[in-house]
């Protein structure tokens, strides 16, 4: 009986909600509250592609799942490294597993930091905590293509400095031409760099307004005062990307948890421009 | 919670049993859950008991004498992870209904020789008197909840026990409305779920054994009760139920009772 | 014989019946309205008696009362305390299981959906299900439960021949006269169903029946009874620029004052035949075997807004303006159309009777200043 | 065990384990002969007779259910049928029919609960149910599939098992529809053979040999094993009606305990309720293959052996199982749940067969239907004296064993009874003092 005149569909949709299974390989304690997982698919069902900024969905049998970004290098296809913060039941759990163990994964989902539009300007990546996360394929691609930038600037903070990720890794960066600016809200007697807040580290930078975008993520308030600095500097409001959080169940647009005015942070971000986020973000409770 | 079997007591307040044997009614997971976890204290199940210190430990009732006031300190110095089983071990249950009276002029009333029964003034819930890690709340709890709550310790993953109100649930099973269709009163949208909407579904108001759900606003239901011609006392008396000392349900109360005359 | 697609027949009330058999000769479940606990609620049925013959409801905010009558009318009632979302996207779905012992061992039952056949479809409600499709099947992800569901259901779509005080279509542009698609749409006379044929099925399922082509006396009379309708809706909501309205004010003080009066019990959402909000949960037991379960949920429980380091909106005001805002406004930019169809279940169903006609109204006051 | 002249020995049990509520015993020899025997109740009073007054009628059934959570039905319906006596509310047949089956239920769940995980493994030498799964996996099995049975048929009518909800004054919030209850024929079939093989399980358990004179006392109903109505009958000729239960039973204090102890007004003395009371006094009333059993089990009845208790119990299994499978084959959903309930002001009580004896409640309502006064006597404070008669007249014949048979033995007689503490409200740790 062919009925209401709908389209038809095709028997086996496949169920957007499955996950498919990924392996352990191997877990990086980063620091007290964070570790890296290195996770290996099979090819099958179909090859795993991501672009930086981006997220998946991690999934523990039992404990349900969360959302992660990626935080490899998107031009290496074999593995995917997702730097997670132990904070709740899907990340503790998490946090207890050992390399060999087999975890699901659904994504990859959200939309990607706008590289293109950076590509032959000044870069800003202002990160905050485990805000990094999501910017380090970025910096992965500008190690790889760093002629296709002229300034790249890395402004990163966190809470102290126990708690600054990749710590390791900022001289080859810097080594590499990327100008590292890091600080810590409380510090310790053996920190010898700078205290207080991220959006201080501007203080540190020369902007050109026309020729510079920044790709932001940390808490919101960090990005709301972010923005404040950057726009202070006359860059526009176009040239300002964020990247949200929100709670998610689904990832695909149908749970409506991620609602953020108009968006849904799973489908219209992670990642997105402050000229579109402007007339919602930061309002109180929004 | 790693190690091979987890030792597990049961212990009892004042109250009715029926939370404790909600573990007993587990019929379907009872022999499963005894090799899962040594069942090291659990007196009214069974007559060997090991000693603590044990990893979880299941309280239920209330504090009402001076020796349970007592036991409950000892209980928790040998408990790891403490639950709060039931409303009488959550809010002081029942029983807690007599803080609004005075027990004495009643013990006097009752006993020959009142001065042999030794009770405190107020029955209150276990965490006014030691830290509980979890409270798991209902009269009775619910067994799925319970089961839930212990799987979930031992595969190490936090116990998720929703906070949201009755009607959701309610809703979910496709119930109409008792109070919108059938104008009885119904504590559905201040009480938390748990029990999946039991009441409405036998065709009657919901009268509160899961306690306050996470954002319960008693006072305004009771402003719209009032609109509805229901009086004041009536209204006192249904929040001043299985929860009654609940600290939402009780400022409720006590502040309807001085607006009365 | 059979009539054409678009065609406007007339049956004998009694033959209804054969429609219902024909239908579920092609293994289709009925579903439709029945009297329910006090309430015309939906149900499965087989045999028209199992409709709500002779009832009526009564809404007001807050209220609803069902009430049997002397006259043997088949359809003489609006929309009760469910949606056909229940059937389309059901309130509690399990996804799959699957097993943890270090290898993910994944279970999907793949159980077909039920086909279902819906009996009694209104106006404001198969917009509603039109809204969903856009929510569920249009966007690029799509739900293949809802998909299945959805593609096979048959709809037998009914026009109001009365309202109840707390219907407001008109404004929303989703009634009282059904539009859209449908397989078959009645209008209940005293002695016939007019029936407009909207689809091949719907012309199919009219086999056995003494359907006869409807005559201009029919059609008149089936045409006025529609029109009583919608004299009778009092409530009104204007639209124009309602979202810009909402948006600019986001901190109005307004909010605060009506989430005053809210429980915050989630009822509103629960019965609006548009929500489709839904969480996942996790069950765990001792055998270490789980369950990912799909359960409806609502943008006003607590958990629903939680991040880690805090929630996102603490306060009822917050959740309140959350659902105002993302109905009227936010939908409109989602998915290109009200995420309100004037249903009115919301305020009926609301247990201490919040008004939504009357927040927008509100609203609209302050914004004109 | 060395015993001087002067320093008694005491055996002490502080905290008595698989019954229902907490409570010791504390038995005293001097000079080898038993000097004192106190069944303390501990458990502390929670006072519902007393915060019962001033509530409303309708709310009493919610209420009391909450003095107990294995017999919640028990107290319901003690309770409504008391307060329907007050009003001067009729129950037609259907409805009393499905209130017997609920208790039904209830019996069927408590007594399987009792046989088998509290005080089967006395006789078998466990020391709990869990220890004897070990061994006898299948023993164990069957209890708990009997008791969950028994818990549905009560999810069935009211919900839930523990504090049910659909018992009202005036009838039921809701009765279940035909096909509900059908649902559950298929279990109690189950259901009745095992309760058969239960019963011949504990008939050929070994007893100690122990006899007390009882009186014993029940409900009695000359057309059906009396559960929610019938005149109150003892083996000492006893036959007075439910309204007069307080002029022939009175409650009494002792110092030992929070649970008020029961004795016939008269003769201040002990007297028994339970199974054994009710088997010994009308086996003719039992149905058709349990009254069988009854006779051909090889316990001699009447039985004035405590400890048969527990075949009592399982004989009683047999004929809740068959008796609820012949009210859903008859069961027509009655046409209106409830009937109306017109307030107004009076008083009344009602007695009840509870799993462990007879239940009495009694309340007073005013004229605006609130409750003015409570009264609950509950089965346990009702065995409680009798339970320390016998334990008086057990000690001197096992006195010479040690301290630990001793006590096992005083618990298992103890738990013949299937005390109830929480449940006497006003009402175990075993203490010997030699
Ligand atoms: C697009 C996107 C990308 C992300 N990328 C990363 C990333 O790369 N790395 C990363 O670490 N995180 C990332 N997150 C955040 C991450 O998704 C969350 O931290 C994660 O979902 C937490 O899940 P959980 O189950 O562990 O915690 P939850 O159980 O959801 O709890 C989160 C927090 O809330 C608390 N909590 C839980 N339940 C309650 C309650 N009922 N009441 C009060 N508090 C409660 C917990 O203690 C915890 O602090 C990202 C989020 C998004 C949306
Ligand atoms: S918001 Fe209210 S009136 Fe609008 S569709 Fe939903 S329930 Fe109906
Ligand atoms: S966000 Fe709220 S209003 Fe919007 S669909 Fe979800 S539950 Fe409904
Ligand atoms: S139904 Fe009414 S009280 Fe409940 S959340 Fe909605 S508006 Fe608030």
């Amino acid at each position: 009986m062919t009925s209401t005149a709908l389209e038809t569909v095709p028997a086996t949709l496949r169920d957007p909600m499955l996950p498919r299974a990924a392996v352990i390989d191997a877990i990086k304690q980063e620091t007290h509250d964070v570790g890296t997982f290195t996770l290996r698919l099979d090819e099958e069902p179909e090859p795993y592609a991501f672009r930086p900024g981006q997220f998946n969905m991690l999934y523990l049998p039992g404990f349900g799942e969360a959302a992660i970004s990626i935080s490899s290098d998107a031009e290496e296809r074999d593995t995917i490294k997702h730097s997670i913060r132990f904070v709740g039941t899907v990340t503790m759990g998490l946090s207890r597993l050992r390399a060999g163990t087999e975890i699901g994964i659904r994504g990859p989902y959200g939309t990607a930091w706008p590289i293109e539009q950076a590509r032959g300007r000044d870069l800003v990546l202002v990160g905050g905590g485990i805000g990094l996360a999501p910017l380090r394929p970025v910096i992965h691609h500008v190690l790889r293509h760093r002629d296709d930038f002229r300034k790249v600037t890395l402004l990163y903070g966190a809470r102290s400095p126990g708690d600054l990720l990749y710590a390791e890794s900022f001289e080859a960066w810097k080594q590499a031409g990327i100008d590292v600016h890091v600080t810590v809200d409380r510090s310790e007697d053996s920190w010898k760099g700078v205290v207080g807040v991220v959006p201080l580290l501007f203080y540190r930078i020369r902007i050109e307004p026309k020729e510079t975008v920044i790709f932001t993520c940390g808490p919101e308030v960090m990005m709301h005062f972010v923005a404040y600095e950057a726009l202070a500097r006359r860059v526009p409001k176009e040239s300002v990307w964020l990247s949200l959080e929100r709670n998610m169940k689904c990832a695909i647009g149908v749970c409506g948890h991620c609602q953020y005015g108009p968006l849904f942070v799973c489908r219209d971000g992670p990642v997105i421009s402050f000229a579109r986020m402007e007339p919602y973000f930061n309002r109180e409770e929004y | 919670m790693n190690q091979a079997r987890p030792k597990v007591a049961v212990y009892k307040f004042s109250s009715c049993d029926g939370c404790q044997l909600a573990i007993l009614c587990l019929e379907d997971e009872l022999l499963t859950l005894a090799e899962k976890v040594d069942i090291a204290n659990f007196l009214e199940a069974r007559s060997r008991v090991v000693d603590g210190p044990y990893d979880i430990t299941f309280v239920e009732g209330s504090i009402t004498t001076e020796e349970e006031r007592e036991r409950i300190q000892r209980i928790r110095e040998n408990s790891k992870y403490l639950v709060a089983i039931g409303a009488c071990a959550v809010s002081g249950g029942i029983q807690a209904l007599r803080n609004w009276i005075h027990v004495d002029a009643f013990v006097q009333a009752i006993y020959a020789t009142p001065e042999h029964i030794h009770t405190l003034a107020t029955s209150t819930p276990i965490a006014d008197h030691v830290h509980v890690d979890l409270e798991l709340s209902g009269c009775p709890v619910n067994k799925r909840q319970l089961l839930t709550v212990i799987a979930s310790l031992l595969r190490g993953r936090i116990p998720d026990v929703p906070p949201y109100a009755v009607c959701i649930d309610c809703k979910l099973n496709g119930t109409p409305c008792v109070m919108v269709a059938q104008d009885v009163v119904c504590l559905g949208p201040l009480t938390r779920t748990g029990c999946d909407a039991l009441c409405p579904s036998f065709g009657r108001g919901c009268y509160g054994c899961f306690g306050p759900s996470d954002m319960s606003k008693p006072e305004t239901l009771a402003e719209h009760l009032k609109g509805r011609r229901t009086a004041t006392p009536e209204i006192i008396r249904r929040l001043r139920g299985i929860n009654g000392w609940s600290p939402k349900f009780r400022a409720a109360t006590e502040k309807l009772e001085k607006t009365t005359p | 014989m059979l009539p054409r697609v678009s065609a406007t027949v007339a049956i004998p009330k009694p033959d209804l019946q054969q429609v219902f058999d024909n239908l579920r000769g092609s293994r289709l479940r009925l579903i439709g309205p029945t009297v329910v606990d006090g309430a015309i609620a939906l149900g499965e049925i087989e045999r028209t008696e199992q409709l709500p013959i002779g009832w009526s409801d009564e809404q007001q905010p807050g209220r609803y009362r069902a009430k049997h009558g002397a006259e043997k009318t088949y359809f003489a009632f609006n929309v009760g305390p469910h949606s056909w979302r229940r059937f389309l996207h059901p309130p509690r779905l399990t996804l799959f299981s699957a097993k943890a012992n270090g290898k993910m061992t994944i279970e999907h039952d793949g159980e077909e959906p039920p086909r279902y056949a819906f009996i009694g479809v209104r106006a404001c409600d198969l917009q509603a299900i039109a809204v969903q499709d856009r929510v569920l099947m249009n966007g690029s992800y799509r739900d293949p439960q809802y998909v299945a569901r959805r593609s096979n259901a048959f709809i037998l779509a009914v026009n109001c021949t009365k309202a109840s005080s707390t219907c407001f279509c008109t404004s929303m542009q989703s009634g009282p006269r059904v539009t859209g698609a449908f397989d078959l749409a009645a209008t209940e006379l005293p002695d016939v169903f007019v029936l407009d044929v909207g689809s091949e099925a719907g012309s199919q399922v009219l086999e056995g029946t003494s359907w006869a082509p409807a005559n201009a006396f029919d059609v008149g009379r089936a045409t006025e009874a529609v029109q009583k309708a919608e004299r009778q809706i009092t409530r009104e909501v204007r639209t124009d620029h309602l979202g810009s309205l909402l948006f600019e004010h986001l901190e109005s003080p307004l909010w605060k004052e009506v989430s005053g009066r809210c429980l915050g019990c989630g009822n509103c959402t629960m019965v609006c035949p548009t929500c489709f909000c839904t969480t996942v949960v996790d069950t765990i037991d001792l055998s270490g075997r789980s369950e990912r379960i799909r359960v409806w949920d609502s943008c006003y429980t607590t958990d629903f807004s939680h991040v880690h380091g805090g929630n996102i909106r603490p306060s009822l005001r917050a959740r309140y303006r959350q659902w105002v805002t993302h109905k009227f406004a936010a939908w409109r930019e989602q998915f290109g159309v009200s995420g309100c169809v004037g249903c009115g279940r919301c305020i009926t169903w609301c247990p201490v009777g919040i008004d939504i006609t009357e927040v927008l109204k509100a609203f609209r006051s302050t914004g004109v200043k | 065990m060395t015993e001087t002249a002067a320093a008694p020995r005491v055996i002490r049990v502080d905290a008595l384990s698989r019954i229902e509520g907490e409570g010791g015993l504390m038995v005293r020899f001097r000079d080898g002969e038993v000097e004192e025997v106190k069944l303390d109740v501990f458990e502390p009073p929670r006072f519902f007779e007393a915060f019962l007054r001033g509530r409303h009628f309708n709310e009493v059934a919610d209420m009391t259910a909450r003095i107990c959570g294995i017999c919640p039905v028990a107290h319901q319906t003690s309770a409504v049928q008391a307060i329907e006596s007050a009003l001067g509310v009729n129950i037609p047949a259907g409805i009393r029919t499905l209130r017997r089956l609920l208790y039904l239920g209830e019996w069927i769940e408590s007594h399987a609960l009792h046989i088998y995980l509290l005080h089967a493994p006395d006789f078998l030498g466990y020391e709990s149910a869990i220890s004897l799964a070990a061994d006898h996996p299948q023993l164990v099995e069957r209890a708990l599939r009997l008791k969950k049975i028994g818990n549905e048929l009560i999810e069935v009518l009211a919900g839930r098992a523990t504090s049910p909800v659909s018992l009202c004054v005036g009838g039921f919030y809701k009765t279940p529809a035909k096909s509900a209850l059908l649902k559950m024929r298929e279990d109690l079939t189950w259901a009745l053979e095992a309760a058969k093989d239960t019963a011949v399980l504990v008939a050929n358990l070994t007893f100690p040999s122990f006899e007390a004179d009882y009186e014993l006392v029940a409900l009695s109903d000359p057309s059906e094993y009396a559960i929610c109505a019938g005149r109150i009958v003892s083996s000492r000729g006893l036959d007075a009606a439910a309204v007069d239960y307080e002029k022939h039973f009175r409650e009494v204090q002792v110092e030992h305990s929070t649970a008020l102890h029961s004795v016939r007004s008269d003769s201040s003395s002990s007297y028994l309720v339970g199974p054994l009371a009710r088997m010994n006094l009308h086996r003719e009333t039992l149905t058709p293959e349990a009254a069988e059993l009854a006779a051909t089990c090889g316990i001699q009845w009447p039985s004035r052996n405590p400890f048969h208790g527990i075949v009592a119990r399982a004989i009683e299994l047999v004929h809740a199982c068959e008796e609820s499978i012949a009210i859903i084959d008859r069961y027509e959903q009655p046409p209106a749940p409830r009937v109306a309930v017109e307030v107004r002001e009076g008083e009344g009580c009602a007695v009840t067969e509870a799993p462990r004896g007879m239940l009495y409640h009694r309340y007073r309502i005013d004229r605006n239907g609130l409750v003015e006064e409570a009264k609950i006597i509950p089965p346990t404070s009702q065995n409680l004296r009798r339970m320390e008669d016998d334990l008086r007249l057990l000690l001197p014949g096992i006195a010479g064993q040690t301290d630990r048979e001793i006590t096992a033995r005083c618990e298992s007689l103890v738990r013949s009874y299937d005390p109830c503490i929480s449940c006497s409200t006003h009402f175990l740790r075993v203490r010997i003092e030699r």
